[in-house]
């Protein structure tokens, strides 16, 4: 037995994207953001798009390109402090906003890549973000349901990744990734280094390859990779 | 080929089975039976084997000497890797399952009914071992196919009506192979799609305790 | 800043699960089970205990001998097949068993682990082990409602642990044990190598050492660990 | 020590907070003026410093040319590793938080009330830009402090009978930090632990939005 090649080019595995898709992206801030896939999503255009991210990153980076060319219907997110085009279009009704709690982000996008349909917490239950969410009670205890989130594509950045989609991520970058990685359709990894099956040690992979669709290569690492001057 | 030359019916079955496996699949291959499919498929088949222990990428089973104390497949066999083999954890794996990514798994059965039904995880009074994976497995995997004989020791039908035992999941069962037929669950009930050589379809008929429908032509396993 | 040192002797750790603790046990078959910490826990004989583990180990082996202890008022398992002795102990009534489809068990530890008070599922809902559960529905679909589990204590065996308690696990005795290690109110790691603080890369460990309360290390591997014929 | 080589009361302030964290202890310091503890640890303190992106065992603060790319902290600043740091996904991430093994965080914030209830993350019409991680550090690690300012810009009381901007987490703040004070919340309110030196217990009572109780011996720092 052997494991299938599923090497794609960016361009065509971003041409998968319709219209009105509801993309998960990994990132926190530029560790773990998929800007190469992002460029080419701007290139080809699709529209009305709901992000699921950690944060819009800030502007002039990453998501902030989808923002500006007008691609973006709703952000899923935990923070848009350091980009002031996402918080002015949020103001202005240009976009929809809807805030999570972090670690509730992480479980909900979690939770769909389980084929869970839901978690129970008591994180938030008597903020704004809980206002509404319905109540559940577990053992006596009233406490706040939150359902599973799945897209239908997450676009990762790994580090390593091999032709069959076994991914390592490196540092910080990890974050949404493999939680990403479970809980989309069709899962679309770029990846730094390209290496041949056999060379990720079976116990050191961070998201197995049967979930992964596409593994693309990146040619070069562009700016918005590099460290940031603040 | 003579009749003394031909592969017993369960060898054949096991063939029957493993040439469901298409290229590219992620396949969970059950305890017993099922198990037996993997020596069937050839060394450079694209195919990725799952177990539900957390790995994908399940190599060739080992001998005793060869063994790695902390490689075995859920069934307790000592396995190996192949290039691109990955480990995790136990919620990982089912995530795996549970979220879509299972293409096919080949499941044995005490019992299938004939709207898919099917129960292999507990005989009431006699055998109560729990479940294991096989709940989950039998519910989410996109394809569900049962390897069994078509009768139990004592000769009765395992495929029914209607199950009698407990069940794993309902309407899970796609395809039965046994060692007189394969046979689909369709929404007008079992379909004879394939005869055992040397088998009739009333001898499969009389073993099996719901109707079937026939194909215009049936051909051979 | 320098990290705190956790390792701590097998008798001292065990000596601090009293009777009629909940244990969670990692481990499938063999692989990942503490063969050796189950020893000490029946030397010390505590009584009344609630054992959390995918199986029950075969008869001779690890959990087996805490039920011919008569140490076990209850095991929560996904299947005892291979252990004439528990199945007998349940038909006898001499222990409690509750049933949890293997996946599910995996994800209520991982749930009482990450905080989280439940989680919401479609999983064996039309079966014995769904019979009674509580059902929510969940935009529009009704589903099964599987409670977070959590433990007194947690005995992982891993491969490899720093003095801090950052563990890897090996091949497939991972398993179970890097969730419990995230689901006990104590958290005991036998380790097979004891490494020096920094040996263990940051992007390799399998099990952050803040979940880890105890480091043991493993003088000598028992037979228990050992390649089974049969 | 004469007035003016005495460190400022921000200085003074940030010292007194470090002394907050026990030996052993898991620590996140959230960003602003929290972060600006680290630096007055010891480097041979036993203390894991996590940090919500993925990351115990914090390390150094790197200048710009040593800096990884792929290497931060959640405030955005390129941070190092140290030996037995350990990655993790942002799932592993919140399960050390919201499972009980956050010994310790220090927030910002923009109001606190006497029943500890903590706002920090929206000011309706001028500041909604999301909470970030800072819902779960306030509601789940084991002891929750302030570091902040006494009053804001305008001169107007932080530390409030009741707040008026949309909550963090209700009553979770243990303790506060202020240029001019130390402050417990306990089940009577606000309770003045310590005074900044030169500061008078009427100036920070003139400060605070509802009454403090005294001890009967006020320390300095």
């Amino acid at each position: 037995m052997i494991l299938p090649d599923k090497t794609t080019s960016m361009a065509e595995a971003i041409a998968r994207i319709p219209d009105g898709a509801t993309i998960m992206l990994g990132g926190f801030g530029v560790p773990g953001t998929a800007f190469a896939m992002i460029r080419e999503l701007v290139r080809q255009g699709q529209k009305g798009l709901t992000i699921i991210k950690n944060d819009a990153n800030e502007q002039g980076m990453g998501v902030d390109h989808l923002l500006a060319n007008g691609q973006v219907r709703k952000l899923i997110v935990t923070h848009i402090g350091l980009n002031p085009r996402a918080v002015s279009m949020f103001n202005d009704g240009r976009i929809e906003v809807e805030f999570c709690a972090q670690g509730i982000l992480a479980e909900r996008v979690r939770a769909g890549g389980a084929g869970l349909k839901g978690i129970l917490t008591d994180i938030a239950m008597e903020t704004e973000i809980g206002a509404g969410k319905p109540r559940v009670v577990v053992n006596g205890e009233t406490v706040m349901l939150e359902t599973a989130l799945r897209a239908d594509v997450a676009l990762l950045h790994a580090d390593r990744a091999d032709p069959f989609g076994n991914l390592t991520f490196t540092a910080t970058a990890r974050n949404f990734n493999p939680l990403m990685a479970m809980a989309a359709d069709r899962v679309i990894a770029e990846a730094e280094n390209i290496v041949p099956l056999g060379e990720l040690p079976p116990d050191q992979v961070h998201t197995p390859g049967p979930f992964v669709d596409h593994v693309v290569p990146l040619t070069e690492i562009s700016e918005e990779y590099q460290v940031v001057r603040r | 080929m003579s009749a003394a030359d031909r592969p017993d019916a369960k060898t054949r079955m096991l063939a029957r089975a493993a040439r469901e496996i298409a290229p590219g699949m992620v396949v969970n291959l059950g305890i017993g039976l099922p198990q037996q499919v993997v020596n069937r498929l050839a060394s450079d088949f694209p195919v990725c084997l799952h177990t539900e222990n957390g790995l994908t990428g399940i190599g060739p089973v080992q001998p005793h000497a060869k063994a790695d104390r902390n490689l075995i497949d859920a069934g307790g066999a000592y396995v190996s890797t192949i290039p691109g083999s990955a480990f995790f954890d136990s919620a990982t794996s089912f995530a795996l399952v549970r979220s879509g990514r299972l293409d096919l798994t080949m499941l044995g059965a005490f019992e299938v009914a004939q709207n898919g039904d099917l129960a292999n995880w507990k005989i009431p009074g006699k055998f109560s071992p729990g479940a294991g994976g096989g709940i989950e497995l039998a519910q989410k995997a996109a394809r569900v196919v049962v390897l069994s004989t078509h009768t139990d020791r004592a000769g009765n039908p395992k495929l029914l009506d209607r199950c009698t035992l407990p069940l794993t999941a309902r309407a899970c069962v796609n395809r039965i192979f046994t060692d007189l037929a394969v046979i689909d669950v369709t929404p007008q009930g079992f379909a004879l799609v394939e005869l055992a050589d040397g088998t009739t379809v009333n001898e499969v008929q009389e073993a099996t305790g719901a109707p079937l429908t026939l194909p215009q032509d049936i051909p051979t396993f």
